[in-house]
């Protein structure tokens, strides 16, 4: 009856949503409320000669304009970078200012430059078309790699050649140099990994609130984790006390990385509403939100894999230009080095492995964590490699993985897999999911029907994509050691009331992953009390006492091991409670169903009187304090390492290059379960992303930097009838290393579909013979084109 | 974005050439321009409206014809900003005498645009230059079919 | 995202339309549905002073045939003609189309007329029109006028609607009997637009093909009347084979347009692929 | 210059002043605090704004407010009867069809319209009546399934009556 893991529970926090009644940050209106509108470059790279805002400071409404000489001038610092990579040679990165409002250059198109605030939206708008600006254009770049040459438009003066870091992982060059020489054959891959935008449907929004008579700051604001807003706010741009700042994320309406980092506007909304002394609200555009949220991948590599006689794999070489954009968002230097390099084994056991990255500036937006984050980068080279081989060496792409995988490993009897790269596999069986996934598609039939199809000339095609990720990313003093400016550990704090009920505080933040069901059956489960009495709290700094957040599906196996470390404070507790009031020993009782029980009798006592008694303790243990309130820290042993195979089917029209997805199979093993409905959404969602790159979805710039595809009407979406109805199934390989045993969800959907797209497209291909320059998108002319030869 | 085209006139080159150095009549062929203003030599100031569809924006800026090759070629150097977005365009104009009253016009360029222009545009920007490069086209054979036009 | 600052009207009549047009000049626009005009004023692309909305006037919205034609009113929205049993019945194309442009809460919204007065070149009904042999219903403070769909679209958003003219219906001649036809379009895939459209509508009358007309739009500044096919396919029979052979010239002299979803050389490819397949459609 | 406007939003009659220039969806928003349609774009896309007027899905960030004036509205508030969920709502809670919840308003509102002109779908007509309406998060996968679910809860006591 409370037996609640493992079971599809409908969401907790579905009814506000399907009534209306969510509460997302541009929902919130304050008293005496302001409103702001950012003047941003319309060039990708400027100088700002002046700025004259006289015209628009008389505009009926406006308050005030700031511009970035104001900002400068009031002496705060700019946004930082919560990751550190050095260069190869040990000096530090560049990390140039990044400032909230500049005063000099604009750097991409979209760079803030000044912000009018107004008594109403519509005011503040239209005063912002009444600034003028006098801009000296100045020639910009937007490619990686075209970037670090010679003579390419600076984007920093500070960082020659655009260079923020070079970095290398793996075996030493000469050593994977010398793989390849024995190599029989060898594949080789030059791509684009485009670049792609998040696009939460909610558009980030912040509300900046200080009041004078309390010194008391507060920010609303679209985060997937506020604490660490709170903190780099406090600590690094504004310097304002932290106890009295108040960070809240309210309803998220999604964020797939884009929520994670620390943004300009937050702290701008602060900075105004402190000299105003009113609130002031911020709400991004649609057209906005595609020039200034953090956009995700733009890698440019290229990628050798050498392989035996027999199809072994022998060694991989990487080199890759990472775009970071004009400016270090949050995680950036992070995500192509260590969530990229460190997952270049994949599901292989490749002897040799050497990945060298270029961390680069470009004058585009900041390019940051995406969903899957540096891993969906090394999945997709790795799986291409994978098919384009098999295709090269006449060898069947799935027989060619199941040769290559690592052998069966549970993480307790056997110990965890040592990759080349710096991670240690917690558990799997590899094998198992991809012989699944044959199963679910009948492989054999198919390819059957494949043969029939291209006699009548139908082109159809099967593409396979394998992939392991790392998630809960941890631990603490390993990602310290590697660069990362905060602990990875996460807070859980499990409070019983006095009649029984709990409310549990949690630094993950949910925004659409479910915590509030999720984490409520973890806690209702583990207590055997009804789902109902819990209470789950998140996403407000002044009621949860401290977190790093939700990315990197790190939010159950992380932050829900907190919540049972509390939960087991809880018990024990409570057993000393019971233990008393029973008068039996405390090693005589046992919990289950939510009440102690001494062994073998019938005498218990139920859990909500002994949280009564803790909060009411007149009849108490010695020596035992009241309440009944504990909060844990929990910094993980390990990363998880969830893992999968996927498998698409296409269709593409001969006449016009257009792919039409007919199925798409994926079996996963993200370990333990807790809500397979919730679960199952996750897998759903991260499909659709991942097909959306292979086939929709890339940031377009032209020569001069500008981003000529920020809309709607340009940017592709998947919608509904892009997509078929997923075929979806899992194996379970339990994490040895949490208490849960979970392995995380969030992303693995996003990591393993867009290579067996990609695979799968260039499989219907094969009639045209084998070619390998498709670029993602897969749009149909550049389908066609392939086709013409 | 390229700027291609070419059409045939029935004037001769050095005919067409002139016209094209006049302010007065670049102004009225020009789609768009309402106002040229010479500032320098060779250099305009030049007031735009476009309507076009759903667009319509007042540009200003600065137009100055620079490469003279009388009456061969020419290049045309265009910066209009307005509150929509700004475009810059440099765009090679030759004048080709396929026969005794016969010229081609044509021309070859880029024009470079940026703000909500750049990344709103791009569905429209091919169609826009089409009927604009029409527009002008036949703005130009009017002129020459009209002797009153005629610069002195 | 919020529109420049404007006035708003409404018409209670065509006649008040007009009336308010020829009052308030060059500064006003007609609002019909709303769904090209709002999005540029909110993104600030387009800024008039007036809006005149003839979304409410009755008199506008109406299917209905008289005499040999089937007539339009242009307030009719995609999502009537869609839904119209009439249209159905005089050319399938009619619903066909509809049914393909934007989605369903904009088909609830625009109209025929607005989306045809607005002429974007890669909008469906002017294709659909030019291939039933449309004409288009204007009037202005001088009276009425009407204009064959071939000669309406002059260029890139722009028509042969004079200053202060209304669009006030489309009529179309019922087609002779044995004549079908279809609308095939290769949307792009973020707007929903057409890359390529084209519309077919052929009469075949003892196995051979007696009338054909093709209209194709979203491959020039205009939709226009593709007449190279209709000149190879009249009098032959609507073999796949002849049809391969009349659309091999489709787009031959048009000033084809390109974007970063087609480049000119796919944009014609496709434009034959859909010529073929409507035409197929039609006669197969 | 402000206009006077009057319509019925979710069954009760509301009459204010407002600009021509406030868009629908600013007018539920700000004028009458129904938040629950949301913003997702600009260009009229996404869906997320979509509302019933006079009983049809629209996007309320492409209409201004005086265009609805003598209108019916109905919101995502205004769907629940008596306190009681429509199918469609309930539909969305027993198939999973929402996780972040910010497109979900406008889905469902999109999905009133599509199954009042056809109440029994087939998966390919759902999926492309839905395309006005765009998900981040659900790959749309139970989106589909919460419609089918909702269909069927809705056309089974007419089937009753019927047999």
């Amino acid at each position: 009856m409370t037996n609640y893991i493992g079971k599809a529970v409908k969401r907790v926090e579905d009814k506000r949503f399907l009534t209306g009644k969510g509460r997302y940050t541009d929902d919130i209106v304050l008293p005496g409320m302001l409103y702001a509108y950012i003047v941003r470059s319309p060039y990708a790279h400027a100088k700002i000669n002046n700025i004259d805002t006289s015209r628009a400071e008389n505009m009926d409404g406006v308050v005030k304009i700031y511009t970035g000489k104001d900002i400068a001038e009031s002496g705060i610092n700019g946004i930082p970078t919560g990751w550190q990579v050095n260069f190869k040679n040990g000096d530090t990165m560049k990390e140039p200012p990044h400032p909230l409002l500049v005063a000099d250059k604009a750097r991409y198109m979209g760079d803030g430059v000044a912000v009018v605030i107004a008594e109403s939206r519509e005011e503040a708008r239209d005063a912002a078309d009444e600034i003028d600006i006098d801009w000296e254009e100045l020639p910009a770049v937007a490619n990686a790699k075209k970037a670090t040459e010679d003579g390419a438009p600076l984007v920093h003066d500070e960082a020659p050649n655009n260079k923020c870091f070079d970095w290398e992982l793996g075996n030493p060059k000469e050593e994977v140099d010398k793989a390849m020489k024995q190599a029989h054959h060898i594949t080789t891959l030059e791509f684009t990994n485009q670049r792609v935008i998040p696009n939460a449907m909610e558009t980030r929004a912040a509300i900046g609130q200080y009041e004078e008579a309390t010194g008391k700051y507060t920010l609303y604001t679209t985060s997937q984790n506020p604490h660490l807003t709170r903190l780099l706010l406090c600590a690094f741009v504004l310097g304002i006390p932290e106890h009295r700042v108040r960070v809240v994320a309210p309803d998220v309406g999604g964020g797939f990385g884009s929520k994670i980092f620390h943004y300009a506007e937050e702290a701008l909304m602060i900075w105004c509403s402190e000299r105003l002394k009113r609130p002031v609200k911020w709400t991004s555009d649609r057209s906005e939100a595609f020039m200034t949220d953090a956009h995700g991948r733009d890698h440019i590599s290229k990628a050798e894999m050498g392989f035996d006689k027999e199809g072994n794999v022998l060694a991989l070489r990487v080199k890759t230009h990472a775009n970071l954009g004009a400016y270090l968002s949050t995680f950036a230097p992070c995500v192509p080095t260590w969530l990229h390099g460190t997952l270049l084994q994949g599901l292989y056991v490749t002897p040799k492995i050497n990945v060298d990255v270029t961390g680069v500036f470009t004058n585009t937006v900041m390019v940051d964590a995406y969903r899957g984050a540096g891993r969906p980068e090394a999945t997709y080279l790795l799986e291409r490699l994978m098919d384009t081989a098999a295709l090269e060496m006449d060898m069947d792409p799935a027989e060619l993985r199941l040769k290559n995988f690592i052998p069966p490993f549970d993480g307790v009897e056997q110990p965890g897999y040592q990759t080349q790269v710096a991670l240690q596999y917690d558990s799997g069986n590899y094998h198992a999911v991809l012989k699944r996934a044959l199963e679910m598609v009948g492989y054999e039939k198919f390819r059957k029907e494949q043969a029939q199809a291209r006699k009548e000339g139908k082109l159809l095609g099967i593409g396979f994509s394998t992939y392991i990720e790392a998630c809960g990313i941890a631990p603490s003093a390993v990602v310290g050691a590697l660069g990362a400016r905060a602990g990875l550990y996460e807070v859980g704090q499990v409070r019983v009331q006095p009649t029984g009920k709990v409310s549990v505080f949690t630094g993950a933040h949910s925004h659409g992953q479910g915590h509030e069901t999720t984490f409520a059956q973890v806690v209702a489960d583990r207590l055997g009390i009804p789902l109902d009495d819990v209470e789950i709290i998140h996403g407000d700094s002044d009621s949860v006492a401290f977190g790093m957040g939700t990315y990197g599906s790190r939010s159950l196996a992380v932050g829900g091991s907190a919540i049972v470390k509390s939960l087991d404070k809880i018990i024990e507790k409570g057993a000393k409670i019971a233990a008393h009031k029973l008068e039996a020993a405390e090693e005589d009782l046992e919990f289950a169903e939510g009440k102690w029980t001494v062994k073998g009798t019938d005498k218990s006592i139920a859990f909500g009187d002994v949280a009564l008694t803790a909060y009411v303790p007149h009849d108490y243990p010695e020596g035992v304090e009241p309440g009944m309130d504990f909060s844990s820290f929990y910094d993980p042993a390990n990363f998880t390492y969830p893992y999968g195979a996927h498998v698409a089917i296409v269709e593409v029209d001969k006449d016009t290059g257009y792919t039409k997805l007919k199925r798409f199979i994926a079996v996963d093993d993200v370990g333990n379960v807790i809500n397979p409905m919730i679960v199952d959404g996750q897998i759903h969602g991260g499909l659709a992303q991942g097909i959306g790159q292979a086939l929709f979805e890339g940031a377009m710039y032209d020569e001069d930097a500008q981003l000529i595809n920020g809309s709607y009407m340009d940017y592709t979406m998947p919608r509904a009838d892009d997509l078929p109805s997923f075929e979806i199934d899992r194996t379970v390989t339990p994490c040895p290393h949490n208490p849960l045993g979970v392995k995380g969800a969030g992303e693995a959907g996003c990591i393993g579909s867009t290579p067996a797209v990609v695979n799968a497209v260039m499989d219907a291909l094969r009639p045209f013979g084998i070619k390998k320059d498709l670029e993602m998108p897969l749009t149909p002319e550049r389908v066609w084109r392939h086709m013409q030869g | 974005m390229h700027l291609k085209g070419s059409h045939q006139f029935n004037a001769p080159a050095h005919q067409i050439f002139k016209m094209l150095m006049d302010a007065d009549t670049l102004a009225r062929i020009t789609p768009g321009v309402s106002e040229l203003e010479e500032t320098g030599p060779d250099t305009y100031k030049a007031i735009a409206n476009v309507k076009m569809g759903p667009v319509s924006g007042s540009f200003s800026g600065q137009l100055e014809v620079a490469e003279k090759q009388e009456p061969e070629s020419f290049v045309l150097k265009i910066q209009q900003n307005s509150k929509i977005g700004n475009v810059a365009a440099d765009v090679k104009i030759d004048l080709e005498e396929t026969g005794a009253e016969t010229t081609t016009l044509s021309f070859d360029g880029k024009a470079r645009l940026s703000g909500l222009l750049a990344r709103t545009g791009q569905r429209v920007l091919s169609g826009v230059a089409n009927t604009l490069s029409k527009q002008f086209f036949k703005a130009l054979e009017e002129e020459l079919e009209n002797p009153a036009h005629q610069p002195a | 995202m919020v529109t420049n600052k404007f006035d708003y009207i409404r018409a209670e009549s065509v006649d008040d339309a007009i009336t308010l047009m020829v009052k308030h000049g060059m500064d006003a626009k007609l609002l019909a549905g709303g769904h090209s005009l709002i999005p540029a004023m909110k993104l600030r692309l387009n800024a008039p002073g007036i809006l005149i909305d003839i979304r409410k006037i009755q008199e506008l919205r109406y299917i209905k045939k008289d005499g040999n034609k089937l007539v339009i009113g242009a307030g009719a929205t995609h999502h009537d003609v869609a839904t119209s049993e009439l249209a159905h019945q005089t050319y399938s194309m009619l619903p066909e189309a509809a049914d393909l442009i934007g989605d369903q809460q904009v088909r609830n919204m625009g109209t025929i007329g607005g989306s045809l007065a607005h002429a974007d070149p890669a909008a469906d009904w002017p294709g659909v029109m030019i291939a039933a042999g449309a004409s288009v219903h204007l009037k202005g403070p001088d009276g009425e006028r009407s204009v064959p769909a071939e000669d309406f679209f002059t260029g890139f958003y722009m028509t042969d609607l004079q200053e202060n003219e209304l669009l006030t219906a489309i009529s179309i001649p019922l087609p002779p009997e044995g004549t079908r036809s279809s609308y095939q379009k290769f949307m792009q895939p973020a707007s929903r637009f057409a890359i390529v459209g084209a519309a077919a509508a052929v009469t075949v009358k003892g196995g051979k093909i007696e009338r054909v007309k093709v209209g194709i739009n979203g491959l020039a500044d205009a939709a226009f009347a593709a007449g190279n096919i209709e000149k190879a396919l009249v009098g032959k029979e609507p073999t796949e084979a002849n049809i391969d052979a009349a659309v091999e010239s489709t787009g031959a002299d048009a000033m084809v347009m390109a974007d970063h979803f087609a480049s000119e050389e796919y944009r014609l490819h496709l434009a034959k692929v859909y010529a073929k397949r409507a035409l197929m459609a039609a006669t197969q | 210059m402000p206009t006077k406007i009057t319509m019925t939003v979710n069954g009760q009659s509301v009459t204010k002043d407002v600009d021509a220039r406030t868009l629908l969806v600013h007018f539920l928003r700000d004028n009458l605090q129904l938040t629950g349609t949301h913003v997702g774009c600009d260009t009229s896309n996404c869906g997320a704004c979509t509302i019933l007027v006079d009983g049809h899905a629209v996007k309320s960030c492409t209409m201004l407010a005086v265009q609805a004036d003598g209108s019916e509205v109905t919101t995502i508030e205004g769907l629940s009867q008596n306190g009681e969920m429509h199918p469609l709502q309930e539909g969305f809670r027993e198939e999973h069809g929402l996780q972040c919840g910010f497109c979900t308003p406008g889905m469902i509102m999109a999905a009133v319209d599509l199954l009042d002109r056809n109440p029994d779908p087939s998966e390919q007509e759902i999926r492309e009546g839905l395309e006005g309406n765009f998900c981040r998060c659900t790959g749309y996968h139970n989106i589909v399934r919460s419609i089918q679910y909702a269909a069927k809860k809705i056309n089974e006591p007419k089937k009753a009556v019927a047999s």
